[in-house]
């Protein structure tokens, strides 16, 4: 694997790279150059399986992580592209025309995470949620369980002890 | 986080128009004929629900009663996990059949509702819906800790917690998900119920329809229905 | 593709008419497999109420519920499990720290009210709760460490000669592996006498962030040096992880915490005081951890604070009562200096009732706290107990610490099964080694090893440094040289086997075996069976004053006595323990505080 | 005069690209909704179809019923406490997610599992297989109508699950495979039971063999039926045994072997039609595979030894930063978790990639234009996908 | 001495009447020593003080019963133990200005005594309501001597830090 990243280095800018296994290697890209590597990847590389495309939230450092996991199948390599794009107005480019199925990826990243991909097929359309009113609930600052417990009505009734708290009280009850 | 972020709130009537089909329309039939149609007022009764009265007498009820209790029909609708523990009892194994319960694939035909865990809201709106197409007197067992408290999905953001807020369930199975045996066990308690004739979870909705309606409105933020359709 | 075998062949189905059927004939309560997850079941005797089941269930369906009779180092709350929640994951019994939480393999509970899904297993009587077969964790707790890293220590032949300090302390990695163990249910907090937050500043190990650790040290106690050497760890008694495995090793971490901050950054972060002087006069009599405590917190909260010692230094039993080689005098004196920088003054060499009366210090100050210790040695009273060559070991051991000369023979014998005892025996022992070269020590114990009072640590290093431990031994007579040019001295300890000291009660009522008599040849008895307070500066005025409790000066829960100038703490109050006492020197300070901040404004 | 031949004089004419101009205003279209309620769907999903006659010209899947968030309730859970949910993703079979999950922590943790424990995985995983591939078995056949095969595969399927709860102390979710190795070892006995219901299972699988895949109705209504072009399988991410079904003979457990597959001899099925046919007969020859598998694990597994290793205290485990993808051959094609770190007691981000996710969506939606309504149902259950798992 | 009074005696009556009276004079023995300690140390001369009483109160509650025998004999049924580790204190002798350890020391030599007393009486009278009463004696003794023993344990040898 470092063969063939150090193969596309001089014609990439390619970033930090993470060998984590001997099948699978991580590596930091551009978003100039996304398209043309996935397409030299896809074509002449035998990268031909997109495994995965995903969003990670680094909500301190504003940013999203794109992570697109390509696959060659004939070597058993797996190959995860870290695209970093800015969370404010977040948006990247739609590889729908590479791999078809990567509109589906792309649908639930703008419902789930807000990343617009324009050109998408049925992008902006309601997929897995429905009626959804608020921020899209993967990004790392929409707090579930308050939302739930805004949204929805729990069983009353329940309460709990701290043993710490109870304890001291029990056995020193002044103090 | 409600309300957190302006720039993602939604409002509800702008953002979430009917759906294409549901709007009303000209429509030109093969023959040439041009029609209106207005699907929701055409495809839906509008009329809510009203209690199913007693049998003037006693004995009657009871032979009623007798009866309902001894054919239950499931209407096979898998709203969550559990839904996989019911078909071994569809099966020879388990045989749920020779007590008389059995399932359909449409809501007309049938008078149990079992809503197999978690309900997302999505599901929820869908699960109205064939709820209210049932035929009364119907009933409501919920499966697994989800209907009942929320269950493993108690912090998420997409799943009622608490199904009779929602919907009357005359009776809850514990597990998850609950094993067929102890699906059966819960059917022969309904059974029970219904003899005694204390399965009065339909006329509790007809009697508190704005109260579940507006508990349903409250979760379901794209209501593009009737309220009461069946 | 439509041969007329392709439309027989599915006729063949048919043959499974014949067939016996497989429906199970009455499927309802069928009993589940042996390892089924079913409805749990709770030992509550076993159950300590640690929470820990609580921490881990990740869909919070466990509350902690306050039930009755909780034993020692139990919370007194049990689980209680909502069905509305739980998914039978079980981890709540893999994590369960003293293996009371199982789980039976019953599986059927319909009910119409959705409220009745929840139960304390075990107090909530189920019909379950018999049921042998179910889920039980295989073996010793796996989710949790079980051990304590090794303590790196002297090796016996490297200590015996010399006062150093034996224990080494954690380095960073043990700490954090040990740390790491901590499940954070606070049980300790409660039985610790000063309420030290352990599990927060057990955290702050994890976290590396010693300064905090530091912080919350002194938030309850001014001696952690002194604490993380010779604390008694009341905590580590009732602390969860000891059920399965060893206890959270919290004296050592609190000492790994002082060890990783220099002096300069300790006064740092502890600071001076940081409010305006109140004008008001306080007077502590003894330098121990009582009255430093006290001394500590009065000086933060403004007022003036003078600390009267009869010793040359200050630190009280902390110096005088234990050897150097368990808490060396320059930890001490680190723990010292961070509360002198508070302002205290220590008026060392002074002594209350010869040098200044109490009635002077009644006058000159507005309040007066006594935590004068316990530093008077008991004596047996056998017969013999007043010849020259027996000595009492808490004199001996300030002797020691004060640098004084001390007889040291080649033989001696110890009677007392304390730490005191462990304590005067090492030191004998290891002046024996420097002065001959060799050990002659037998420690005479009047409890069995079941029921020993001192540490199990102390005894095995004793044992280590080559001192004879004879437990179980009621001394009966000293005996001393009839004739000769030693006349009258000290000749040997006679005793005899103790068969059994406690009875059903536990009350003590030792039994003897006449018949087992021995009689060790020594040239010097030492007796440490137990102290008392020297209460002779009181006066007999003040004596018959104050009200007492059982031979001690009574006080309230403040610490206050009968008298309204008098306050009174320490091991003289309370028994000898260094937490206790610490815990008392914040009691009274508080007391004090709020006296004193009364009177300031009746000034106004 | 009655003819068998409808009347299609009325229906709309076919567009200049060869496709429909769909206009519900012509009256000539009609929405039709299969699913979330229809006894035809695979699981908790619907169909939205557009259809002319009894011609769909258009379908979209709608997904979503079973969504509850997972990815987002993972990330305010430990990682231990992630443990008992991921199985949750996919109800049918569970024991995946648990192996994904626990292998990724254990890559970034750098935890080591006893061998035994492996092997135990091995047979866990493939235990999975079996049930879910009766579940395909009886679902193709179901939704073709032949109901007697359905009630075939869910008694032996129940079978086996009895040997799960034996071993597990779960029928369905499992919650056995866990960070550090697995919960037990086999039970007393286990070996015997399991040749039981592996016997009865190959007898029900001759019948199979007679009563569907020697049957005219059924060989009619698959073959040349749902075809897909293998040329389509990189673009649309077609994996497993519907990939294998059109000639390409990968499968993860062979090219990539995990666990202990590189110690048990196998050959995977190919079949090169790639209709409904051929991805029925490929499950079920992968089923009696599994068969073997089963047995041969059993054979070779070494018994008796540990299966756990002793974990930091879990609760408060923290992880280092990393990242890493750990995958596996599921019945349905290849699984994975994409787990990323960032140093707290939480995961920053778990991603699952279920191969439903590619086959129920674009695949489906591209397939289904110009099949017949009667078709739709079978054309999903051929593809084998489970819902709980697209939505998570 | 106070064997040959109790050996004159001829009824049950008449030797619990004279223990009665040994007991006042003990109870005003420690009622006078009472303002000479401590008042640090005055509670253990209070509870020993406090302790005759109650025996004297038991010893005439139990001449008046009327089951007395009865009584008497379930007493006896479970004797205290006696092999004690007082029997190793010795100094029967009250020093001047006693501390707690003297007093404790004292009163166990006492109690000492008057368990030898009783038992010695009650090995020389024949089975018999004699016997029976002081036997009843020697075990009420033994019993108030292990408190006594407690409390030497708790306040001397306390053991230390």
């Amino acid at each position: 694997m470092r063969d063939l990243i150090e193969k596309l280095t001089p014609r990439y800018t390619l970033g930090n790279a993470t060998y984590q296994r001997a099948d699978l290697t991580f590596v930091d890209v551009t978003r100039d150059e996304l398209r043309a590597l996935l397409l030299e990847l896809r074509d002449k590389e035998g990268f031909t399986h997109l495994v995965l495309l995903t969003a990670v939230d680094w909500i301190e450092e504003g940013k999203f992580q794109l992570t697109y996991m390509i696959n060659n199948r004939e070597a058993d390599q797996t190959l995860g592209l870290r695209l970093y794009i800015d969370r404010n107005d977040a948006e990247g480019d739609t590889i729908h025309d590479i791999w078809p199925t990567a509109a589906t990826y792309q649908r639930e990243l703008r419902e789930m995470f807000g990343i617009a991909f324009p050109g998408s097929p049925r992008v902006d359309e309601e997929f897995i949620l429905e009626g959804w009113t608020d921020m899209p609930p993967y990004r790392r600052d929409f707090d579930t369980l308050a939302y739930s417990q805004q949204t929805y009505v729990e069983r009353e009734g329940r309460e709990t002890h701290d043993p710490r708290a109870t304890m001291k009280h029990k056995m020193y009850p002044e103090g | 986080m409600k309300d957190l972020d302006k720039n993602f709130k939604k409002d509800t009537e702008t953002e979430f128009p009917l759906r294409e089909e549901m709007r009303p329309r000209k429509v030109t039939t093969p023959d040439g004929q041009v029609i209106d149609i207005d699907p929701l007022a055409d495809y839906f009764c509008q009329e809510a629900p009203k209690v199913h009265r007693k049998s003037y007498s006693a004995i009657v009820e009871g032979f009623y009663n007798w009866a309902r209790a001894n054919s239950l029909w499931i209407l096979g609708f898998g709203t969550g996990c559990g839904a996989i523990e019911m078909r071994p009892l569809m099966t020879p194994r388990f045989d749920a059949y020779r007590y008389g319960i059995q399932w359909r694939p449409t809501p007309r035909q049938a008078n149990l509702l079992v809503i197999s865990g978690y309900l997302s809201v999505k599901t929820l709106k869908r699960a109205i819906r064939a709820y209210e197409q049932m035929p009364q007197p119907k009933f409501v067992v919920g499966l697994g800790s989800c209907t009942i408290n929320g269950g493993m999905y108690w912090d998420s953001y997409n799943t009622i917690k608490k199904l009779d807020e929602y919907l009357p369930v005359d009776l809850y199975i514990a597990g998850c998900m609950p094993r067929p045996e102890a699906l059966l066990a819960g059917f022969m308690e309904l059974k029970k119920i219904i003899r005694k004739g204390e399965a009065e979870g339909a006329n509790k909705y007809a009697e508190n329809f704005d109260w579940y309606k507006a508990n349903q409105k409250s979760v379901i933020k794209d209501w593009d229905m009737p309220d009461y359709s069946w | 593709m439509g041969s007329l075998r392709d439309v027989l062949s599915p006729f063949t189905a048919w043959k499974h008419v014949i067939e016996t059927p497989v429906t199970i004939k009455n499927p309802i309560g069928r009993e589940a497999a042996d390892r089924y997850r079913g409805f749990h079941q709770n030992d509550t005797d076993k159950c300590i109420g640690c929470g820990s089941c609580e921490d881990i269930c990740q869909n919070a369906a466990i509350d902690m519920i306050p039930v009755d009779n909780p034993k020692d180092g139990d919370s007194g709350l049990r689980p209680q499990i909502d069905y509305g929640r739980c998914c039978w994951c079980a981890l709540c019994v893999d994590v369960c720290m003293t293996g009371s939480l199982t789980m039976s393999n019953e599986y059927t509970w319909v009910d119409s009210d959705p409220d009745a899904f929840r139960f304390i297993p075990g107090v909530d009587k189920m019909p379950w709760d018999d049921f042998e077969k179910g889920y039980e964790r295989q073996g010793d707790r796996m989710l949790s460490g079980l051990t304590r890293p090794e303590m790196a220590e002297l090796e016996p032949e490297a200590r015996i000669g010399n006062f150093d300090e034996i224990v080494a302390g954690y380095s960073r990695e043990q700490a954090v592996l040990e740390a790491d163990r901590c499940v954070e249910c606070g049980l300790c907090v409660a039985t610790c006498p000063a309420h030290m937050d352990i599990p927060d500043y057990i955290a702050a190990i994890r976290e590396g962030d010693y300064d905090l650790g530091t912080q919350i040290l002194y938030e309850t106690n001014p001696f952690s040096e002194v604490c993380g050497r010779v604390c008694t760890h009341k905590c580590e008694t009732v602390c969860a992880a000891q059920y399965e495995g060893e206890p959270i090793a919290i004296r050592w971490l609190k000492r790994h915490i002082i060890d990783n901050v220099s002096e300069e950054r300790r006064l740092e972060i502890v600071g001076t005081p940081q409010v305006l002087p109140t004008g008001q006069k306080v007077a502590v009599v003894g330098a121990g951890p009582a009255g430093l405590t006290a001394a500590y917190d009065l000086a933060r909260s403004g007022h003036a604070v003078t600390v009267f010692e009869a010793q040359d230094k200050p630190g009280g039993m902390m110096r005088y009562g234990i050897p150097e080689y368990r808490l060396p005098y320059d930890a001490l004196d680190r723990d010292i200096a961070v509360i002198k920088a508070q302002g205290v003054e220590i008026k060392t060499g002074t002594r209350i009732g010869t040098d200044i009366t109490l009635d002077q210090l009644k006058a000159d100050y507005d309040a007066t706290v006594l935590s004068i210790g316990l530093h008077l040695g008991r004596s047996t009273r056998v017969p013999g107990s007043d010849a020259p060559g027996v000595e009492a070991a808490i004199d001996l051991l300030r002797r020691i610490t004060a640098g004084e000369e001390v007889p040291v023979p080649k033989k001696v014998a110890v009677i007392g099964g304390g730490n005191v005892a462990m304590d005067i025996a090492r030191s004998m022992a290891r002046l024996q080694k420097q002065k001959f070269g060799e050990v002659g020590v037998t420690v005479t114990a009047l409890e069995d090893f079941d029921h020993f009072l001192a540490d199990k640590e102390e005894v095995t290093e004793s044992f280590e440094e080559g001192i004879e431990i004879l437990d179980a031994r009621g001394p009966q007579e000293i005996v001393t040289f009839k004739s000769g040019k030693r006349k009258g001295h000290v000749k040997g300890l006679r005793t005899w086997k103790v068969t059994s000291i406690f009875d059903e009660q536990g009350r003590f009522t030792p039994q003897y075996d006449e018949g087992d008599e021995m009689v060790h040849e020594v040239e010097m008895v030492v007796e440490a069976i137990g102290q008392m307070a020297d209460i002779s500066l009181l006066g007999d005025e003040l004596t018959e004053a104050l009200e007492w409790n059982r031979g001690r000066i009574a006080v309230d829960a403040d610490g206050h006595t009968s008298e309204p100038w008098l306050w009174g703490g320490g091991d003289a109050v309370h028994g000898p323990d260094v937490i206790h006492a610490v815990a008392d020197g914040h009691k009274i300070a508080a007391s004090v505080n709020v006296a004193l901040m009364a009177k300031a404004e009746a000034e106004k | 005069m009655f003819s068998f031949q409808p009347d299609r004089s009325q229906y709309p004419d076919v567009g200049p690209d060869g496709k429909f101009e769909i206009d519900l205003e012509t009256g000539k279209f009609l929405k039709l909704w299969h699913g979330p309620n229809h006894p035809g769907i695979t699981g908790n999903m619907s169909v939205e179809l557009t259809v002319n006659g009894d011609e769909v010209v258009e379908g979209y899947t709608h997904v979503g019923y079973l969504h509850r968030g997972f990815e987002k309730l993972m990330e305010r859970r430990t990682f231990i406490q992630v443990f008992p949910i991921v199985c949750r993703v996919c109800v049918p079979e569970p024991d995946f997610n648990e192996y994904c999950y626990a292998a990724a922590v254990e890559e970034l943790a750098g935890i080591e599992v006893p061998e035994e424990a492996n092997w135990i995985r091995t047979l866990i995983l493939e235990m999975g297989r079996f049930n879910s591939y009766m579940m395909a078995m009886g679902g193709i056949a179901g939704a073709l109508g032949n109901g007697v095969i359905g009630q075939w595969m869910t008694y032996v399927r129940d079978l086996m699950l009895d040997r799960f709860e034996e071993l597990t102390g779960a029928r369905i979710y499992h919650m056995f495979i866990l960070p550090g190795g697995v919960r037990a070892g086999l039970p007393e006995g286990f070996e015997a039971r399991m040749e039981e219901v592996l016997q009865t299972a190959e007898r029900y699988l001759d019948d199979v063999e007679k009563v569907l895949f020697t049957n005219a109705v059924f060989k009619k209504r698959t073959k040349g039926v749902g075809y897909i072009d293998p040329k389509l399988f990189e673009s649309y991410g077609v994996t497993g045994p519907n990939a294998r079904a059109g000639g390409v003979a990968k499968d993860v457990r062979k090219d990539s072997p995990y666990l202990v597959y590189d110690q048990l001899s196998f050959e995977v099925p190919v079949e090169q039609d790639s209709d409904i046919w051929a991805r029925s007969i490929v499950r079920y020859r992968d089923l009696r595979l599994t068969i073997d598998l089963i047995r041969q694990i059993l054979a070779k597994m070494p018994k008796g030894g540990e299966v756990m290793t002793s974990l930091p205290n879990v609760l408060h485990w923290k992880i280092p930063r990393g990242e890493t993808y750990i995958k596996g051959e599921s019945s349905r094609g290849e699984y994975g978790y994409y787990l990323v770190t960032d140093g707290s007691g939480y995961p920053r981000r778990v991603n699952v990639r279920g191969p439903s996710y590619t086959h129920a969506m674009a695949l489906l939606e591209h397939l289904i234009p110009g099949t017949n309504i009667a078709d739709v149902a079978a054309l999903m259950v051929s593809l084998h996908t489970y819902p709980p798992e697209i939505e998570r | 001495m106070k064997r040959e009074a109790l050996s004159k005696l001829t009824t049950v009556e008449e030797v619990l009447e004279l223990v009665a009276e040994f007991d006042r004079e003990a109870h005003g023995f420690y009622v006078e020593l009472i303002p000479q300690v401590s008042k640090s140390i005055r509670y253990i001369v209070e509870d020993l003080a406090l302790t005759r009483l109650e025996h004297i109160r038991k010893i005439s509650a139990l001449a008046k019963s009327d089951d007395m025998r009865d009584h008497l004999k379930d007493a006896i049924m479970r004797p205290e133990a006696d092999r004690k580790f007082s029997d190793a204190v010795q100094t029967p002798e009250l020093m001047e200005n006693p501390d707690d350890q003297g007093v404790l020391q004292f009163a166990l030599a006492r109690v000492q005594l008057a368990i030898e007393e009783y038992a010695d009486l009650a090995a020389n009278t024949p089975p018999g309501p004699f016997h029976e009463v002081f036997s009843y004696l020697a075990n009420e003794e033994s019993k108030h001597k292990s408190d006594l023993e407690a409390l030497y344990y708790e306040i001397v040898h306390s053991g230390g830090v």
